[in-house]
C-alpha cells in the first residue's frame, strides 16, 4: 500500500447552479399506490425498504389511490385545500409587509403547505408538536387566529411574546405549538423528552419533532433519535426535506446514504418517506405514525420529501446559488395544485370556486392584518414595553434584575 | 434531625422529593440501577421504579434536552451530569433553551428542571474531573446557580431548588461529599457524621435560594467564598489569626447582594476565593459588584484567591488549589494595605 | 492601501492567507459556493478549489472538531460559525479540546485555529442573531479572544489569528460590518469607504494580538470598550462633551493591561462598556482588573454600561443595546462622583 | 384513538444482573469463516448484512478458517502474542501499583487485548489513530516505551506531559497515538478531520477513529459520521463493544437496534462487526478498511464485539451491577487464550513456552516499573514542577500568565 495515489476530498455538488437546466431524471419517484401500508405494529426491521421509497397517494391523473388512500371526507379535504391556501396567502402578505418595513424578518412556506397542514390534522388535541420556523400551518390548520400571527410578526403591543421574539418564532401552548428556538435541531430531542414525560406519567398524548434537512446534520438529531429508540419514546420524528438549507443542498447534510429515512436504521425505528407535497399521503403517513405511537409501538422516522419553493427567508436570495427554474422543474408538483385538482376530479370544487375562495381567503388576511396593523407594526404605533423585556426571565424577578430595571428607567 | 453525609443529604432531599412530588424524576449516566458513580442516587430505582428514575445514554445534550421536554411537560426532572466537566456538550440545550424557554414564550412554556453536577478538585481527577464551570452559568440570563458547602445546605438547597419554578444550576463540591475538606490535604478529613452541619432535619425543609450564609462573623475583611473554599477560608482566618467575616454564597445567582454590602461596608476589605480559573470567574463579577456598590467603603484593593488560568493539572493539584496559604497571604496583603 | 468595508477586509485577509500558506483551509455553512451569509468567503472557493473553502453540514460540534482534527494535521483552518449565537453546541470541542490540546499533550499536538463568527447586536435579530459571547470564551484558558472594530483592525488582526500557533476565537461586530455604528440608529452610518479605518493595507501586514488601542485620548475618564461599542463611547464623549479617553482593546485575552493601567492612573476614572449580558461579562473582569491593578487611582467607582441581565429582545432592541445616551449618563456619573 | 391504554416508560434492562445466571444464549455468534470477503470498493449498500453478523476466523478448535484468513505469518501472530500478553502483564503491575497508591488512578483492557494490538499492526507509520483510554494496545504493539507509559501513569519527573493529564492519558504523535481526552467521543470527529485534512493535502496517510459502544450515544460520534460520510473521508471508525459503559448495558446506547455498526447504514457507511476477540479477524479487518481509506473508497464503520472483563476503572466495583461470572461466560472467550491455542495448534508455540514468555514478559514489565519508579511516583520523589503547570497553555506565555506565575512564586 506505500505507492497508493494521493488522496482527494470529496465536496459533493448539486445537480444544478445558476445557469444550469435544472434536471430531476435521477430522482426515482415511485408510482402513486406503489408503497404498502404495514400494520402500525410491524417491526421496524421488516419495513427497512420504506425508507427508500415514497409513499404517495396522488396520482398524476390526481386521483387518490392505493393502501394509503382512505379516511377523509370531502369535507375534509375542503378544509386542508383551505389551510393550505391561507397558508399561502398569509405568507405573500408578511413578505410584502416585511418589504413595507413593517417588520424585520419572514420565513414562508411556499410549496411546503401540504406538510405541516396534512400534517396538523392527524393529532389530537393535547398532542405537541415541537416545530421549526416553517411549519406555521400547524397553527393555522388548528385555527389560532391569523391576527395573533400577525401581532407577533410585527412586535406590536398585542404580540403574545412581548415583542421578545423573531417574527414567527410563534408559541401557543394550547394549540400544541412549542415554543420555536431559532437554534437548529434543539426541539427535536425536546419532543422525545416530551413523549418520555407522557409516557413516565402514564398518559396518552404524543409528541411530533420536527427538523429540516440540513439540521439532520445536528448532534440534537442524533441525541433524539438515541433516547427515543432506548426509550421507545412516543414520538413523531418529522424531517422536512425541502432539498435545501439557505444555500446548501440536502447532499451536504445527507453524505453517503441515499435518504434521510434511513438516518432511523441505525436506530432500529421505523422509518419512511413520504410525497410532501400530497396532502392525502402526508396525512395517512402522520395517521399511522400517531397511531403506532399512541399504542405503545414507538418512534416512526418520517422524511416528508418537499421542495423549499421560495428563498431561505427575507434574508436570503436564492438566484445566488440555485437555477431559477428549478423550482419549476420539481416533479412533485405543487401541493395546493394537486389537491384542487383532486377535489376538481371528485366533483367537490371548481375553478371557480377556487378563484373564488382565493379572493375570500386573500380578504380574510387582509382583514386580519388590518386589525393586526391597528395594535401597531414593529417599531410603529403602540409597541410592548421595555419594562416587560425584564420580565418573565424568572417566575419572580430577581433583586439583580429589579436594579437593572430601575436603572433602565422602568 | 439525622447525622448525614452530604451525599447521604442530597439523597435524602431526592427521596423527600420524590416521595411527595410524582412529577420528580431523576435520571442521568449510571444514575439508575447503580445510584450513580458518587452514590447519590442509590436506592432510588428501587423504591420509585424505572420510570421515575434511570439510567441515561451517555449524551449530555441529549439528557439535558429531554429534560426541557419533560419539564415543558409538566414533570419536574433533576438530571445528574457525571461530572462539571461533562456539561459542555449540554450547554447548548442549558444556555439557548432552558434558560430562555420561560422569556421567550412569554410563560406559555417554563422549565422546571435541576441540573446537578459535582464540580470542584481536590481529588486528582486531572483536568477532566475537576473543573469549576459556575462562570458560564452565571452568565446566561435565566438559570440561577447554586453551590452547597455542607450536607444541611445541599439538603434544604436541593429541595428548593427541586421545588422553583425555574432551571437551577446545582455544582456540588466533590470534595465535600464525606467532610469539611479545608486544603490542607496531608491531614486527614472530619466526617459529615460529627460535625454540627451534618445535622439534617428530616422531611421537606427548604432553604430558600438568593440567601448568603455569614459562616464566620469578624471585622477586618470580609472573605466571600462557596463550596470547598468556605472551609478553606476558614482555615485561613484560624491560622492567620485575621478576624475574617466569611460568607458563603451559597446562592450565586441571585446573588445575596445586601448581605455582602453590609459585611464589606462594616470590614473595608474583601478577598474572593473560588476555585475555578481566574479570568472571567465568578470572582470577577463578586468584584465589580463589591466595587460598585462599597467603592466609599473600601480600605484596599479587593483580592482575589482562584486556580490559574491554567488546565487542571493532575500533578499540581496542590499547587493549583486555592488553598489556605494562598488565602491566608491574601488576608495578611489586604490588611497591610 | 484600499478602501474596503469590514467584509471586503475580512475577504481580503482570507484571501492574503490562502495565497501565502496552502494550509490554510476555510470552510462553514454556506460558506463554499455561496461564500457565506455576510460574503465575507465570497469568491474564495472559485479561487481557491473546493478542498479549501468549502460548504459543511449544520453541525457545529463537527465543524470544530473537524478544525480541531486538521490542525493537529498541521492545516491552518478557518472556520466560520454562522451566528455567535449557534456556537454553542460546539463549546465542548472548544473549550475541552482546541483550548487544551497544546498543554494536555505537552506540545505534542498543537491547534492552530481561527473560529470566526459574527458577534453582537442591532440588526433586530432577536436573541438568537445578537449574541455576544464573548465571556465563555475568556473564561476558558487557552484560547485567545479578539474583537474588531474596523475594517483595517479586521485585516490586520485576522491575519495575526490566522498566524498564530493557538487556537484563536475571531469575533465580528456585524453591527460594523458596513460602517461605524455609533447606536444613532436613527441615523445613517458612514460607510467605511469613506472612513479612514476603512483604509486597508494591501498584503500581508499583520496586527499583533494582544495590543490595544487608544482611539480617543482624553484625560477625564477612561472608557474600555471594544467593537461596536468604541463608536458608541466615541459618540458620548462628543456628546457629553467628557474629555474621555477610548480604548479599543482589540484583544480580550491576552488583555494589553499596561495600557489600560496608564490610561486609569491617568485619568482616575474608568467606565467599562460591552453589549453582552451584565453578570459574569467580560467587563467584570476588566472591572476587577482595573480595581486590582489602579485601585489608588480611582476617584469613582468603575461603571459598567452593557446589555442587561435578559435574552435579547427583538422589539425593545434599543433598550437592551447600551447606546450613547446610557453611555454617556455613565460618563456624567462617574464624573460627578 | 381516544380509549388507548395509558402509554409507559420502556428501560432497557440487561440480561443478567447480580445474582442471576449469565445468559448469552440470545447472542447470535455465526461461526469463524462464514462471512464473505467482499472487495474493497464494494458499494457499502452490498454488504448491510455485515453489519447483522460477525467476522471470525479462529474456530473453536482454534483454526484459521474462512475468507479472512490469510496473510500474517508465525513470525507476527507470535508478535501479536508477545503484545496481548505486555499489556495484559502491564496493566495487572499498574493495577497493583495504583492500590499502592503510587498513583491516583487506572484503567485495564482485561479481554480487549486483541482489539488495540491486532489493529495497530494494519495501520503504517505516518497513520493516525485517535484513541480512547482502551487502546494502550496502539501504543505497546508500535513499540512505544513501557517505561515512558509509566512515567506518565506515576506523573513522575520524567513524565512526557510534565504531570498535567491524569494516568494513561498518553499522546505520542510519533507513534500515531492521538493525545488522549477524558472527555468521551470528541476524538471521533477529530480523527475524521484530520483524514479530510490528509485528503485536502492529497497525502496518502489515513486515520482511525475510536469510541466505546456507551459513547457512541455521544452527539460527537453523529458529527463524525455526517462528516466522514459527506466528505469519504478516509478514516476507520472503531467501535468498540465491550458489552459495558462503566455500570450501564450497552442496551441503553444502542436502544432497540440489533447493532451498533447498523449506525454506519444511515450514513452510507461501510458497517461490519468484527469478533474482538480474535486478533486474526481484527487484523484482517481493520487490514481490509484500511485498503478501502486509502485507496479513497472512504470511510469503514467496524463494530468490535469484545467483552470488559474487569472494573470500568480502579474506581469501579462492577460487581455492584452485574454477575460475577459473566465474564467467564462471554461467548468469545479470551484473545490471549485463543491466539495461543492457535499458534500451538499450528505449531509454533507450546505451553511450556507459554509460561516460560510469561515470566519473561514479567520480567520486562517489572524492569520497566523499577526504572519508572527510580524517576518518582505520584506525590513521591521528583515530581514534574508546579512552574510547568503554567507553561504550554500557549506557545508563548502572555502576560496575564507570566504574572499568575510569578504570583504562585515560581
Ligand atoms: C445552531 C444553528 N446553526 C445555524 C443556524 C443558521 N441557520 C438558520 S436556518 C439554516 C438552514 C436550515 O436548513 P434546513 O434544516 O434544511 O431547514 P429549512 O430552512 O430548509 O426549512 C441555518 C444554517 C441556526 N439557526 N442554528
Ligand atoms: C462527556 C463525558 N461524559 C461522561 C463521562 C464519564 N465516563 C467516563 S467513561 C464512561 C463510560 C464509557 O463507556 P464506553 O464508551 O462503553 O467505553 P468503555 O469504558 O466501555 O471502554 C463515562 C460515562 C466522560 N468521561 N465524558
Ligand atoms: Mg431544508
Ligand atoms: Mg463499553
Amino acid at each position: 500500500m506505500t505507492n497508493t495515489p494521493p488522496l482527494t476530498l470529496n465536496v459533493p455538488e448539486p445537480g444544478c447552479r445558476p445557469g444550469d437546466t435544472p434536471d430531476f431524471s435521477d430522482f426515482v419517484i415511485p408510482r402513486a399506490g406503489a408503497v404498502d401500508r404495514p400494520p402500525v405494529d410491524v417491526d421496524p426491521d421488516d419495513i427497512r425498504d420504506m425508507a427508500f421509497s415514497i409513499i404517495r397517494v396522488l396520482n398524476k391523473d390526481a386521483e387518490a389511490v392505493g393502501p394509503w388512500a382512505e379516511g377523509l371526507s370531502q369535507e375534509e379535504l375542503l378544509q386542508g385545500l383551505r389551510h393550505m391556501m391561507l397558508l399561502r396567502a398569509f405568507d405573500a402578505r408578511m413578505l410584502t409587509a416585511q418589504r413595507q418595513g413593517k417588520t424585520s424578518f419572514y420565513m414562508q412556506h411556499l410549496g411546503e403547505e401540504a406538510v405541516s397542514c396534512a400534517f396538523a390534522m392527524a393529532l389530537e388535541p393535547g398532542d405537541m408538536n415541537f416545530p421549526t420556523y416553517r411549519q406555521a400551518g400547524l397553527l393555522i390548520a388548528r385555527d389560532y387566529p391569523m391576527q395573533t400571527m400577525m401581532n407577533q410578526i410585527y412586535s406590536n403591543a398585542k404580540d403574545p411574546l412581548h415583542g421578545r421574539q423573531l417574527p414567527i418564532m410563534y408559541s401557543s401552548k394550547d394549540h400544541g405549538f412549542f415554543s420555536i428556538s431559532g437554534n437548529l435541531g434543539t426541539q427535536f430531542v425536546q419532543a422525545v423528552g416530551w413523549a418520555m414525560a407522557s409516557a413516565i406519567s402514564g398518559d396518552t398524548r404524543i409528541s411530533a419533532a420536527w427538523i429540516g434537512d440540513g439540521s439532520t446534520a445536528e448532534s440534537d438529531f442524533h441525541s433524539a433519535m438515541v433516547f427515543a429508540s432506548t426509550y421507545n419514546a412516543p414520538v413523531i420524528l418529522n424531517i422536512v426535506n425541502n432539498q435545501w438549507a439557505i444555500s446548501t443542498f440536502q447532499g451536504i447534510a445527507r453524505g453517503g446514504v441515499g435518504t434521510f429515512a434511513a438516518r432511523g436504521h441505525g436506530f432500529g425505528i421505523a422509518s419512511v418517506r413520504v410525497d410532501g407535497n400530497d396532502y392525502l399521503a402526508v396525512h395517512a403517513v402522520a395517521k399511522w405514525a400517531a397511531e403506532r405511537a399512541r399504542l405503545g409501538h414507538g418512534p416512526t422516522l418520517i422524511e416528508h420529501v418537499t421542495y423549499r419553493a421560495g428563498g431561505h427567508s427575507t434574508s436570503d436570495d436564492p438566484s445566488a446559488y440555485r437555477a431559477a427554474d428549478e423550482g419549476a422543474a420539481w416533479p412533485l408538483g405543487d401541493p395546493i395544485d394537486r389537491l384542487k385538482r383532486h377535489l376538481i376530479r371528485i366533483g367537490a370544487w371548481s375553478e371557480e370556486r377556487h378563484i373564488q375562495a382565493e379572493a375570500q381567503i386573500r380578504d380574510e388576511v387582509v382583514a386580519a392584518q388590518k386589525a393586526a396593523e391597528a395594535n401597531g407594526t414593529l417599531g410603529q404605533g403602540t409597541a410592548p414595553s421595555a419594562r416587560d423585556m425584564f420580565e418573565g426571565v424568572f417566575e419572580t424577578m430577581p433583586p439583580h434584575l429589579v436594579r437593572q430595571r430601575q436603572e433602565a428607567g422602568y | 434531625m439525622v447525622q448525614m453525609t452530604m451525599i447521604e443529604a442530597l439523597r435524602d432531599a431526592h427521596d423527600v422529593a420524590m416521595a411527595n412530588d410524582d412529577r420528580v424524576v431523576v435520571y442521568g449516566e449510571d444514575v439508575g440501577y447503580f445510584g450513580g458513580v458518587f452514590r447519590v442516587t442509590a436506592g432510588l430505582q428501587k423504591k420509585y421504579g424505572k420510570s421515575r428514575c434511570f439510567d441515561a445514554p451517555i449524551n449530555e445534550a441529549g439528557i439535558v434536552g429531554t429534560a426541557i421536554g419533560m419539564a415543558a411537560y409538566g414533570l419536574r426532572p433533576v438530571i445528574e451530569i457525571q461530572f462539571a466537566d461533562y456539561v459542555y456538550p449540554g450547554m447548548d440545550q442549558i444556555v439557548s433553551e432552558a434558560a430562555r424557554l420561560r422569556h421567550r414564550s412569554a410563560g406559555d412554556f417554563t422549565c422546571p428542571l435541576v441540573i446537578r453536577m459535582p464540580t470542584g478538585g481536590g481529588i486528582f481527577g486531572g483536568q477532566t474531573h475537576s473543573q469549576s464551570p459556575e462562570a458560564f452559568f452565571t452568565h446566561s440570563s435565566g438559570l440561577k446557580t447554586v453551590v452547597p458547602s455542607n450536607p444541611r445546605d445541599a439538603k434544604g438547597l436541593l429541595l428548593a431548588a427541586i421545588a422553583d419554578p425555574d432551571p437551577v444550576i446545582f455544582l456540588e463540591p466533590k470534595r465535600l461529599y464525606n467532610g469539611p475538606f479545608d486544603g490542607h490535604h496531608d491531614r486527614p478529613v472530619t466526617s459529615w457524621k460529627k460535625h454540627p452541619l451534618g445535622d439534617v432535619p428530616e422531611g421537606n425543609e427548604i432553604i430558600p435560594l438568593g440567601k448568603a450564609r455569614i459562616t464566620r462573623e469578624g471585622k477586618d475583611v470580609t472573605v466571600l467564598a462557596y463550596g470547598t473554599m468556605v472551609y478553606v477560608a476558614e482555615a485561613a482566618a484560624a491560622e492567620t489569626g485575621i478576624d475574617a467575616e466569611i460568607i458563603d454564597l451559597r446562592t450565586l445567582l441571585p446573588i445575596d447582594l445586601d448581605t455582602i454590602k453590609a459585611s464589606v461596608e462594616k470590614t473595608g476589605r474583601c478577598v474572593i476565593v473560588h476555585e475555578a480559573t481566574k479570568t472571567s470567574g465568578f470572582g470577577a463579577e463578586l468584584s465589580a459588584l463589591v466595587q460598585e456598590n462599597c467603592f466609599y467603603s473600601l480600605e484596599a484593593p479587593i483580592i482575589r484567591v482562584t486556580g490559574w488560568d491554567t488546565p487542571y493539572p493532575h500533578a499540581q493539584e496542590w499547587d493549583y488549589f486555592p488553598g489556605p496559604v494562598r488565602v491566608g497571604a491574601a488576608l495578611k496583603t489586604v490588611m497591610e494595605r
